[in-house]
């Protein structure tokens, strides 16, 4: 059985498709979820996609939290349902207080869009386990609100408990406060992630294939994971 | 140099088309009623009949005596206030082309024979099939003026209407582009023009989903008060999913679909307000359009969900003309007549009065025409995306005679307008406007590159890199791109700093294609026939080099006032310049847009035609990049 | 010591649409009664002097308000009044 | 009808990058005078009916700020105290 890798869409979402892309080359089956659909189809893993849900007027992901989906899914994450966020989703995942912490608007007040190469640091994640530690890979980051901030004791404890999984190398692109990238819960099965790497997983179309190790890692978590 | 092909050309006084007047429609008979001193709030048919001499101010909304004569023979009364604003914005430069069209015909008749065309020059966007199954649509448009206005929402809103243009023809849009006019690098009004408008070109781009996969960024003091803003999108369909703009079939539902109507650009009908108007007048300013990229996201996929389930037979955005154009172009396009119901446009401010909602520039909003056994799929698909949708209407049949039918809209029961449709979209003024070669363009020419010092000592010759490369158009322009998204939808093969953009059609084959937009001003100026044909030739170059077939032409002309001989002139040589190149080079112009009066007092702009050619790829996977990529079996040819 | 508050408001006509997406999001929340919501924005200024409202005007007009669509009010705040002061 | 103001600020202790570069660009407009700017969101709230202090309160705490990066205050504003009365 292929694992099945759902992949939300809200209103608003823009790499929907590229997630669900991205998840089909790494060898799963992707599903696509409907934000008003609180139903996972039995899905073995959840990708909160990049965009601008609803808009992202208020403050970016502060509305899509309260999308019907959402509510399954966190409960499913608590279960220790592996869970990506990737930029929109991840902006999600820190207002639906399932990672600590905000993304706040980048310190140099503009959208950015560049190939940054990030540090892996944590591999013990459900999303991270295919990389070596302190790997370096290059991935697209793009974003207006992408600077990470948290109080410094949320800080110490997420580096303490290993859980800033990566970090900017060779030039922070957006202010976040220790460079970092991404970072996990507790468990290690839900991981936010400001770059993007579905968009670096065809030799055509991105910087490297350095995106790829993101979802097959998951699938790797899938098969170890106790059923 | 070349004078016009027809030496008759002048001001033409008899500039209407050999239309018979129509006579007035049976649906209403106006009754001579009583001056009633606006009554009913609303300048009514039946009023407008029976108050055949009140004074209207055709002059201040831009209609010449001869028009506005025009006008009350087509209707065989003084039109309403309504009708007066629909003529005014229909009959503008912008919409009409009343300047341009003698001139653009020839795009369609130096045109070589093409049969990948499935809709030219005249339709939203022009739209060419590229394989058995798939067609691209693609065209370039101008919004200068509301950006130097509103440097962020101005562009974000120029992006939004090209958009709408695209997702019209049936495409989903994939991919932008924005060719960029400023002032002097270092003019204090440029820092505030220039960070507004790559702002609004990529919150808007970027919120939609929509890669940016090039433009061009250049700098020069005749734009300072007058900057260009022109956005090109991308689209590609099925070729069977190709939409018609047609209202046919009476009986068929008009659907309004999108944001809420407000007072947004109505600046040119602020003149008429209604008599019985006094207190509030401070409300009633014309305002900036703001765009809201998230109901256009929402708009593009409900749409497209409309067209997948075939549940629409005509659609059309609403662009600068908004409601008038979108129900007057539908009908007019169908032959058929139109009865809506205004009051049924849900409005964003309720003050608002017939004549403010039909010339609103609203942005977001779509016109469908819907057969009614199909309504309520539509309004279905449309709360499911969270778009509102309003049945406003439906397709009256033609006259019994065969004759088109008329547009008849009401506003709590009062007939407001009552006209032939097509007398708004075909029969408008055409001028063959005077041209004569600017006086200055002998001494331009004379004073040859050849005349210019040449650095001849090493010191020189770095005085001079030095100076080239402090300049600012030729200065990396990354501070732009990286404000725009290039990843986004997974096919970008190539983008900024190439000098094509390459997009990805169809992920199986490998199927793409490659875009190009460039434009010269300076060349232009200095001769605009063969500047033009410079602009076609490098955008022509650029997807060549990519390894593509170029196949289609699309075009903005970017001119000054078309009243000034010197300018017309200019546009003339463009047109033919292009006109000419493209039949050289064996294809056609697919569509474009003209903007006219871009000038700060008596100076006009340089002229700037931005010419986009658009090419075809077998397999995106054999593109050719602009830098030298190291291949495994180790041959490294390279074009250039 | 007071500070200066800016409030920076679309002007009435023109479209909102940040309050229009948090307004379409409160039924959700189970929020019914709410007609409408606007979202601007609020600027708080502290003078290393005497609070300076002409100064403030003048800031507010030329750098903090967009002439073209917003419209704002200036006035002075007793500091236990501003919003960290009671959250 | 009063209307309810939501006033939402960065925590003091959050980096405001807007807030600094309005204060940065102050003394090119000869404005030397100024400690700090700070950049907030003023939302305001009309209710169908009577306005809802508790409500507005609500919402504002799960939606219109961000708790871990926000404080917030609401109010009761009289309509003719908005932005858009004296502009
Ligand atoms: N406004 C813009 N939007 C997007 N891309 C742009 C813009 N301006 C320039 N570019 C891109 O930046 C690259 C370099 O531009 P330019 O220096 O004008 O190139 P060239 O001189 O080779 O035409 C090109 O890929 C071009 O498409």
């Amino acid at each position: 059985m292929t694992a099945r890798v759902g992949v939300v869409t809200f209103p608003g979402s823009l790499d929907d498709g590229d997630a669900a892309r991205a998840v089909r080359i790494a060898g799963a089956e992707p599903v696509r979820l409907w934000h008003g659909d609180p139903q996972l189809y039995g899905v073995d893993a959840v990708v909160l996609p990049g965009g601008f849900s609803y808009g992202d007027y208020l403050r970016c992901g502060a509305i899509a939290r309260f999308a019907p989906v959402m509510e399954t899914i966190v409960d499913a994450a608590r279960g220790g349902m592996p869970l990506l966020g990737i930029c929109n989703g991840f902006q999600i995942l820190c207002e639906a207080h399932l990672l600590p912490g905000a993304l706040t608007r980048n310190q140099h007040l503009h959208f950015r869009n560049r190939d940054q190469i990030l540090r892996v640091e944590s591999v013990d994640t459900a999303w991270t386990n295919a990389f070596q530690p302190g790997q370096e890979v290059l991935i697209p980051v793009k974003n207006g609100e992408g600077c990470y901030v948290a109080d410094p004791a949320t800080l110490d404890q997420l580096e303490a408990e290993g859980r800033v999984v990566a970090r900017y190398l060779g030039g922070n692109p957006n202010g976040s406060q220790r460079d970092i990238g991404a970072i996990t819960n507790q468990a290690g099965n839900v991981v936010g992630i400001m770059p993007h790497p579905e968009h670096a997983v065809e030799a055509l179309t991105g910087p490297s294939l350095d995106g790829l190790g993101f979802f097959t890692s998951v699938l790797k978590h899938l098969v170890g994971a106790p059923a | 140099m070349t004078t016009h092909p027809d030496p008759a050309v002048r001001e033409t006084p008899g500039a209407f088309p050999a239309a018979p007047a129509q006579p007035r429609a049976a649906t209403v008979v106006p009754q001579a009623a009583p001056v009633d001193d606006w009554a009913l709030g609303v300048d009514t048919v039946s009023r407008a009949a029976g108050t055949p001499e009140e004074l209207q101010p055709y002059a201040e909304l831009g209609l010449r005596d001869d028009e506005y004569d025009r006008i009350r023979h087509i209707l065989g009364r003084r039109p309403t206030q309504a009708e007066l604003a629909m003529y005014s914005i229909m009959w503008s430069e912008h919409c009409s082309y009343k300047s341009s069209k003698v001139h653009l015909r020839q795009f369609g008749e130096k045109a070589p024979p093409s049969d990948r065309l499935l809709a030219g020059i005249g339709e939203n966007a022009g739209v060419v099939q590229v394989s058995d199954e798939l067609a691209v649509t693609f065209k370039v448009e101008s919004h200068n003026h509301p950006s130097f206005v509103e440097p962020y929402q101005g562009a974000a809103t120029g992006v939004g209407g090209i958009v709408r243009d695209i997702l019209a023809m049936g495409a989903r849009p994939v991919a932008v582009m924005d060719p960029l006019r400023f002032g002097a690098a270092d003019h204090p009004d440029t820092a505030r023009v220039l960070p507004g408008v790559v702002a609004g070109v990529g919150g808007y781009g970027n919120c939609l989903g929509l890669p940016n996969i090039g433009g061009e960024v250049v700098f020069d003091p005749c734009y300072q008060g007058n900057p260009l803003v022109n956005a090109l999108c991308l689209g590609v369909l099925p070729v069977n999913r190709l939409q018609k703009k047609e209202a046919a079939g009476p009986g068929n539902v008009v659907v309004l679909m999108g944001a809420k109507t407000g007072r947004d650009g109505i600046g040119g009908v602020s003149v008429l307000a209604s008599a019985t108007f006094d207190e509030g007048s401070e409300q009633r300013r014309p305002s900036v359009q703001v765009g809201d990229p998230f109901t256009e996201k929402l708009l593009i996929e409900a749409c497209l969900e409309l067209y997948d389930a075939e549940l629409v037979v005509g659609i059309q955005d609403l662009g600068g003309a908004g409601l008038t154009c979108a129900l007057t172009e539908t009908a007019a396009a169908a032959g058929t007549g139109m009865r809506v119901w205004l009051e049924r446009v849900p409005l964003r401010e309720p003050s608002m009065e017939p004549h403010e909602i039909l010339a609103s520039e609203s942005q977001e909003r779509m016109l469908l025409v819907v057969a009614p056994d199909r309504l309520e799929a539509v309004l279905k698909t449309a709360e499911k995306w969270g778009v509102l949708a309003t049945p406003i209407g439906e397709v009256t049949p033609p006259a019994p005679d065969g004759r088109p039918g008329r547009l008849l809209i009401t506003w709590r029961d009062q007939v407001v307008v009552d006209v032939p449709p097509g007398s708004l979209v075909d029969d408008g003024p055409v001028y063959a406007r005077p041209m004569r070669e600017p006086a200055d363009l002998i001494l331009l020419q004379a004073d040859r590159a050849e005349t210019l010092p040449r650095p001849n000592n090493p010191e020189a010759l770095r005085e001079t890199v030095l100076r080239m490369i402090a300049s600012p158009n030729l200065a990396d322009k990354t501070w732009v791109t990286e404000q725009y998204d290039r990843y986004v939808l997974g096919n970008t093969v190539l983008a900024q700093p190439e000098d094509s953009g390459v997009i990805r059609i169809d992920e199986r084959t490998g199927l793409g294609v490659a875009l190009s937009v460039d434009g010269n001003g300076r060349y232009a100026r200095l001769d605009p026939y063969h500047g033009t044909k410079l602009a076609l030739a490098e955008a022509y170059r650029n997807v060549a080099v990519t390894g593509a077939k170029p196949i289609a032409v699309t075009n903005c002309l970017n001119f000054g006032s078309p009243e000034d001989p010197g300018v017309m002139w200019q546009f003339a040589e463009a047109v033919r310049g292009l006109a000419d190149g493209c039949a050289e080079l064996g294809i056609p112009v697919t569509g474009g847009n003209v903007s006219f009066y871009n000038q700060t007092g008596a100076a006009a702009i340089h002229p700037t035609p931005v010419v986009g050619v658009l090419g075809v790829l077998d397999n995106v996977a054999d593109r050719v990049s602009m830098g030298f990529v190291p291949r495994p079996a180790g041959d490294h040819d390279q074009l250039f | 010591m007071p500070r200066v508050v800016v409030d920076v408001m679309l002007k009435p006509e023109i479209l909102d649409p940040q309050g229009q997406a948090v307004a379409n999001a409160l039924p959700r929340l189970g929020v019914n009664d709410v007609a409408s919501v606007r979202i601007g924005r609020r600027i708080e200024i502290d003078f290393t002097g005497e609070p300076d409202l002409d100064r403030a005007r003048e800031i507010a007009d030329k750098l903090l308000a967009n002439p073209v669509i917003e419209d704002f009010t200036v006035r002075l705040v007793e500091t236990d009044e501003t919003v960290d002061a009671h959250s």
